[in-house]
């Protein structure tokens, strides 16, 4: 070690250059003051879950039919769902509890991988705590309701994809009703044809008119393929 | 060279034994650790690793969740690089179940280790030198850095630290337009700082005499103690598993392997330096031809792979980490065990510290890198 | 000023005494350097500065931190409490060494002239001729005290590096 | 504009003390308290300006902000750390030896704060103005010692036992280099006084000369900083007053990351504050001693006095802030091997180097001197500083490492 | 995964078997030191890395194995396999640089299993065998210093153990599930009428 450590000088200009540079350089100074200025979360951040729902009213909007896939994928099992049951308690498609516990939720986005119906989606708000440790961190269903429009607030791209996907879904069940429909049609019409026919020429030769029904029936059948279920992309 | 693990109940003077238990709340024990330490004046006579204090139990856990559910766990063994340990739990699930995995996904997964190998290796530097008593600075550079590739996995996953961003067969999502653009800018100016870092600490006398010939560990003996990773490069073994294995497709990269020769705490230090500059290489290439197309291969429904057992290992920062699965048939794993190479490499502290002062016990522990979610499971 | 010298004169004393008389060593050896700081004080009184500033750098400063030391090495800190302090016969010892005491202050205080300290008021000696006196009238025994040290600097050594076997 | 300000300020002394003429006693009190009152209370408040100028110049090295919430700029933040301190629980071990405990920060702040009268803040201004000021200063710097030890001693903690046996090792060891370094100056200022060593730096021919561009220079070339020996005994006196006042490479005895805080570890609330204070402010005064050794004590071209005092004082506090921001700790071992291996030697070939200087200077004249001085005596120093390296085989010597990237 | 000739194996010691299905060596423990260091010394195999020990449990289960006879009716053979604990150790190449070589210490007995340790050869395993120990119960004998490493000295059970069942020990947790709820409250009242 000569007289003037070169290794340690070369360290201080480092140093020294760091601290001046943290004075005009944007990079060198990168903290962000938190209550003050909040840094911007960007859309793709995931925290805890939410429910989405559409239109105004939460209860009728709500995509959720309480399926309870989410709750059986979540590896720390913290979802827990109750069916809904209306006067007559006759089970209907809606979760009359849905609690997350968010001590135990660790938002691992497993539920919204699962949920067939794009209702779960991961919330990007992070000022989650409170003084109740118990009761405080248990939210509820009507804590975790939020509109489609939060939803296309927090996370734009996320939340357009997923409208593009559930109108396409509603457009092939429209095309699947008309088919149906198309086909009751037919085959009404069929019913029709054949009674008018058997009626104007009942006293007509019995085993001609016999022969054209049956052939109109095989065709009818055949005429209305039954469409495979299109596979479940993710 | 000290003596090598001279053992003395009473030391010369007749002065007894000091035992000190650096205990689980230390400022430099990486987390919740104990050392109990026998010291004769400042020398270690014997040391005793206590271990268990962040013992969750991981490998029961995952016996009675399905395959997917076991992916968000793997984040919190070695919290510090969550996308090798996806890595290594989807590429030896994916040997249960044939699944061919596209082109993009698999660059997508190169790029995503090699980051997590900057910010470890980085990180990793800056405990390094702050165990040695320079009071955070290098430390707070290396966290500046590493922010920067954080929002990176932020805007990519969702999350900083727990990415759960890898499923078997490709990766849950593709790369938001703009993504690429904004890693090859970090990536171009990393070699700026790392040149910055080095001239701070490299030839700094201080650094140099306080680190050299310390917790010396020969070809031999680092072999014996199955140490793996930058560790056993340091002690002049070439085995680096990205090149033995080759998995994944980096045969397709040209990159180097650092070997240091001396295998002591400097030469540890030095090899993750040059092991930076390497990942940065694979980046840029692997920036420059990541090909487009779909991100997830034929994934069947229900992940039930038919009963065997596989053991798939990458070379995660901190050395080989490896899945041993035993698949029964169910959609649950019957026997899931992870080898941390932190863990195993703490078999040789004991080796290295006897001998040492207590000031060099501590720089062994810091210059092994363990994370104690990885140690203890 | 002479109330200065009597709390000084005082400190000094009750350091010696404690000295003897604590059982734990540490403490036994802080009284020590308690009364070497009095001493020190003593001969700031007496505008001594050089030796005030030679007491408080060698005996404060080195021998007391030595004394530190050795005791670091032995291993029993605290005297056993079972041994009683004042043995047998101390009625007789402590009659015997007050006689001895008195025998030489008392005529040492009669005789000597209380001229007042004017003498010494001149008298005030800047380091400076201090260090030219040291040096030519007295500087064989300068001299001599240095070789004395050296030698006993080496045998220090030479005991040291013998007892380690390096 | 020279020496302005001292005047005034010894003027207002001789005004105050003369407000008590008619009551002798009392006068002698008022002169004793104006030796000392102000002089604490300056260096209190430097000590509280020093903490915030430590918390934000490390954190301006590390790229963060630094305190900024109390206060404008954090001002106030030495305030809030006080009053924290003073209502924090004061806890004292149960099997720990009270008294000393007790006494460990009373024993420590004493010296620092008597160290801090020695000073020659201005001209004329000097709280103990004594014949051997600069031999007081080391002694009372050797006291420290036994206070850190008591410190570590009785708090009966293993980690504060090892804190306290390294800080009295460290603190003997690096004592004489640092008296060593100072021998050299003394010997070419001719006195131990602080005052004389101060003039003995200013040029007085230029300094009379009155033309202003030779006393703008007189005030500065004089200094030893300048001479060959001056500037190697500066590095070597820093570097001892480094490793006394127990500042960043050799900040062993409280090591935080090896043995949690040494000797402090048992010490809370306000016992902790006295020490941390006592440990500034003896900083401080190791910095002032640099100062007046060789930078020239207050003389400086425009405002020399006072004000230049406290600039340079705390231009080295922030050059200790800055090597605390860079630079790892030293191992023990090395730290004495450095001290008695590397140092003390050196320190004892600047005093020859000095010597030789002196003679020179006598013969050939003050220039050529300066330039053969700096030649010569320089390049012995440089060489027997590698030859000791070389000697003690420290591995910065073994050249670089090369590392081969293997296939 | 790189063809292993297991043949040389077989054939210089004839109590180890080959296990194709999971190509791995099943050795009995009291050859183990014998066969491992015969491998880390053969040319072909210079297994100088053991890369990762761990255990595994199997209690007594049926395997249901399908095969197609003769006619193509799906005919199902339950075969019983018996309970058994083992120790599996990983060994690489570093030389060599060739791909895992499985090797398994079995033992049918699920009470006291006791296995030969290969700390004595392989330093690295010290820690891995420690855990297989404080996790499964398996014994390994002439071990350094065989005791607890994860859990807390004076825990009784193996925890990783197939029939290992989990304590009741649920203080009360936000959680919604009724069924914590009550062992919570459950634990609770037995807590009140112990400490009462």
């Amino acid at each position: 070690m000569s007289l003037i450590a070169k290794g340690i000088l070369q360290g201080m200009a480092v140093t020294a250059k760091n601290f001046i540079q943290s004075y005009y350089k944007k990079e060198r100074l990168p903290t962000v003051e938190y209550p003050e200025e909040k840094s911007t979360v960007n859309q793709f951040t995931r925290n805890i879950p939410f429910l989405v729902y559409d239109g105004e009213d939460e209860i009728e909007g709500m995509r959720c039919t309480a399926c309870k896939l989410c709750e059986k994928a979540c590896p720390p099992q913290c979802i827990y769902i109750i069916k809904d049951t209306d006067e007559n308690d006759k089970p209907i498609k809606r979760p009359k509890v849905f609690d997350i516990d968010s001590s135990v939720c660790m938002s691992c986005q497993l539920c919204v991988e699962v949920c067939p119906f794009e209702s779960i989606r991961m919330d990007s708000e992070f000022e989650l705590s409170n003084e109740n440790r118990f009761e405080g961190l248990l939210i509820n269903r009507d804590e975790l309701l939020k509109s489609n429009e939060y939803y296309h607030e927090i996370h734009p791209i996320e939340a357009q994809e997923t409208d593009d996907r559930i109108a396409a879904k509603i457009a092939e069940a429209e095309t699947k009703k008309k088919a149906r429909e198309e086909k009751a049609r037919l085959a009404a019409e069929a019913k029709q044809a054949a009674a008018a026919m058997k009626a104007a020429e009942e006293a007509a030769a019995e085993t001609e008119t016999s022969a054209t029904e049956q052939a109109q029936q095989s065709e009818a059948k055949a005429e209305a393929p039954e469409d495979n279920p299109e596979t479940k992309n993710t | 060279m000290p003596a090598r693990g001279y053992h003395l109940s009473k030391d010369e003077l007749g002065a007894d034994i000091l035992e000190v238990a650096m205990g689980p709340h230390h400022p430099s024990t990486h987390g919740v650790f104990r050392m109990d330490l026998k010291l004769d004046g400042e020398t270690v006579v014997d040391l005793k690793p206590i271990f268990g204090y962040l013992h969750r139990n991981h490998e029961k856990l995952a016996e009675d969740i399905p395959y997917l559910g076991c992916m968000p766990f793997t984040d919190r063994l070695d919290y510090l690089c969550g996308m090798t340990n996806n890595w290594a739990f989807a590429l030896s699930a994916e040997q249960l179940i044939e699944i061919e995995i596209p082109e993009r996904a698999q660059y997508i997964r190169v790029i995503c280790a090699e980051l997590t190998r900057l910010i470890n290796h980085c990180l990793l530097v800056g405990f390094f030198i702050n165990d040695l008593g320079a009071l955070g600075t290098p430390l707070l550079y290396a966290l500046r850095e590493r922010e920067k590739i954080l929002d990176l996995f932020e805007t990519l996953s969702g999350a900083r630290m727990m990415v759960n961003y890898m499923r078997f067969g490709g990766v849950r999502c593709d790369l938001p337009d703009g993504w690429l653009q904004e890693c090859e800018r970090i990536v171009g100016r990393f070699p700026a700082f790392l040149d910055e870092y080095e001239t701070l600490l490299k030839d700094n006398e201080i650094v140099i005499t306080r680190s050299q010939n310390v917790g010396v560990l020969t070809q031999e003996e680092a072999t014996n103690f199955s140490i793996t990773g930058p560790m056993l490069r340091a002690s002049g073994v070439n085995y680096d598993i990205r090149k033995v294995d080759k998995y994944g497709i980096y045969d397709r990269f040209d990159f180097k392997v650092p070997i240091g020769a001396h295998g002591d705490c400097y030469d540890r230090f030095m090899v993750r330096m040059l092991e930076m500059r390497e990942s940065i290489k694979i980046l840029k290439q692997a920036i420059a031809d990541i090909p487009e197309g779909p991100i997830m291969g034929n994934e069947p429904r229900v992940f039930k792979p038919d009963p065997q057992e596989t053991y798939g290992r990458i070379e995660s920062p901190k050395g080989e980490l490896g899945f041993y699965l035993i698949a029964d048939g169910t959609t649950n794993p019957y026997r899931y065990k992870v080898r941390p190479p932190s863990f195993v490499n703490l078999t040789a502290l004991r080796h290295m510290c006897i001998g040492h002062k207590v000031a060099d016990a501590v720089i062994i522990l810091g210059s092994i890198d363990i994370v104690l979610g990885e140690v203890d499971r | 000023m002479t109330v200065a010298f009597y709390i000084m004169a005082a400190i000094a004393v009750l350091g010696a005494v404690m000295a003897i008389a604590l059982r734990n060593v540490v403490h036994a050896v802080f009284s020590v350097l308690l009364f070497f700081s009095a001493l020190a004080g003593l001969f700031i009184l007496l505008l001594a500065e050089f030796i005030a500033v030679v007491q408080v750098l060698v005996y404060i400063g080195s021998v007391g931190i030595l004394m530190l030391f050795a005791i670091m090495l032995t291993t029993k800190v605290t005297g056993d409490p079972t041994r009683k302090l004042l043995s047998r016969g101390w009625a007789w010892g402590g009659l015997v060494s007050g006689a001895l005491l008195l025998a030489f202050l008392v005529p040492l205080i009669t005789q000597s002239k209380s001229e007042s300290n004017s003498q010494l008021s001149n008298f005030n000696p800047s380091v400076k001729d201090l260090g030219l006196t040291l040096m030519d009238p007295y500087f064989a025994s300068v001299g001599v005290i240095a070789l004395l040290l050296t030698a006993g600097l080496i045998a220090a050594v030479v005991a040291a590096s013998s007892a380690s076997g390096e | 504009m020279n020496n302005f300000i001292d005047y005034k300020l010894i003027e207002l002394g001789q005004w105050t003390v003369g407000l008590f003429n008619d009551y002798p006693v009392v006068q002698i009190l008022v002169h004793l308290l104006l030796a000392t009152l102000p002089l604490t209370l300056v260096f209190m408040g430097a000590f509280g300006f020093s903490t915030w100028l430590e918390r934000k110049g490390l954190a301006r090295i590390q790229n963060r902000l630094g305190p900024n919430r109390v206060g404008i700029f954090g001002l106030l933040q030495p305030l809030a750390d006080g009053i924290k301190m003073l209502l924090k629980e004061d806890i004292v071990p149960d099997r720990s030896d009270k008294l000393f405990h007790f006494l460990a920060p009373v024993m420590l702040m004493v010296p620092a704060f008597i160290a801090v009268g020695f000073l020659p803040l201005g001209d004329g201004l000097m709280a103990l103005p004594m014949d051997s000021a600069i031999l007081f200063f080391f002694a009372v710097g050797s006291l420290n010692t036994i206070a850190v030890f008591m410190a570590g001693w009785s708090s009966r903690n293993k980690y504060s036992l090892l804190g306290g046996m390294r800080a009295v090792a460290q603190m003997i060891s690096y004592e004489i280099p640092l008296v060593l370094s100072a021998v050299a100056v003394i010997m070419f200022s001719g006195s131990l006084n602080a005052q004389e060593i101060v003039a003995s730096q200013q040029i007085q021919s230029w300094l009379a000369s009155g033309n202003l561009v030779k006393e703008f220079f007189g005030q500065i070339l004089g200094w030893h900083i300048f001479k060959p020996w001056g500037f190697a005994g500066f590095i070597f006196f820093f570097v001892a007053a480094l490793a006394e006042a127990n500042r960043s490479p050799f900040d062993l005895p409280e090591a935080d990351s090896e043995i949690i805080a040494g000797h402090l570890t048992e010490y809370s609330g306000f016992k902790y504050a006295i020490f941390f204070m006592a440990e500034y402010i003896s900083a401080f005064a190791i910095a002032g001693i640099a100062t007046t050794l060789f930078l020239g004590g207050w003389s400086g071209p425009v405002i020399a006095g006072l004000p230049w005092f406290i600039i340079k004082m705390f231009s080295l506090f922030a050059v200790m802030i800055w090597i605390r921001g860079t630079l790892p700790r030293l191992r023990v071992d090395q730290l004495m091997g450095y001290a008695w291996k590397f140092l003390l030697p050196l320190a004892i070939l600047n005093i020859f180097v000095a010597g030789f200087y002196y003679f020179a200077e006598q013969q050939f004249g003050s220039l050529a001197a300066f330039i053969g001085g700096w030649v010569i005596g320089f390049g012995i120093l440089q060489t027997a500083a590698k030859g000791l390296s070389r000697l003690n085989k420290s591995p910065t010597l073994d050249g670089k490492r090369v590392y081969q990237l293997v296939e | 995964m790189s063809e292993v000739n297991h043949v040389l194996v077989t054939q210089q010691f004839p109590e180890v078997e080959w296990e194709e299905k999971n190509s791995c060596f099943i050795v009995p423990s009291e050859k183990a030191t014998e066969v491992v260091t015969w491998l880390k010394e053969h040319p072909a195999f210079r297994l100088d890395y053991l890369s990762c020990v761990s255990g595994a449990d199997y209690l007594d289960s049926e395997v249901k194995t399908k095969e197609k006879n003769e006619d193509g009716k799906m005919e199902v053979t339950i075969t019983q396999v018996p309970a058994k604990m083992e120790a599996v150790y990983h060994f690489f190449s570093i030389e060599k640089k060739t791909g895992p070589v499985l090797l398994k210490q079995r033992c049918m007995d699920r009470d006291n299993p006791v296995v030969q340790s290969l700390t004595p050869i392989y330093r690295g395993a010290e820690l891995m065998e420690r855990e297989v120990y404080d996790l499964y119960g398996i014994h390994f004998t002439d071990h350094p210093d065989l005791r607890r490493i994860l859990m807390w000295p004076n825990f009784e059970h193996y925890p990783m153990r197939k029939d290992y069942v989990i304590p009741n020990d649920y203080d009360y947790e936000p959680t919604p599930h009724d069924e914590v709820i009550e062992r919570a409250r459950e634990r609770r009242a037995q807590l009140e009428g112990g400490s009462m």
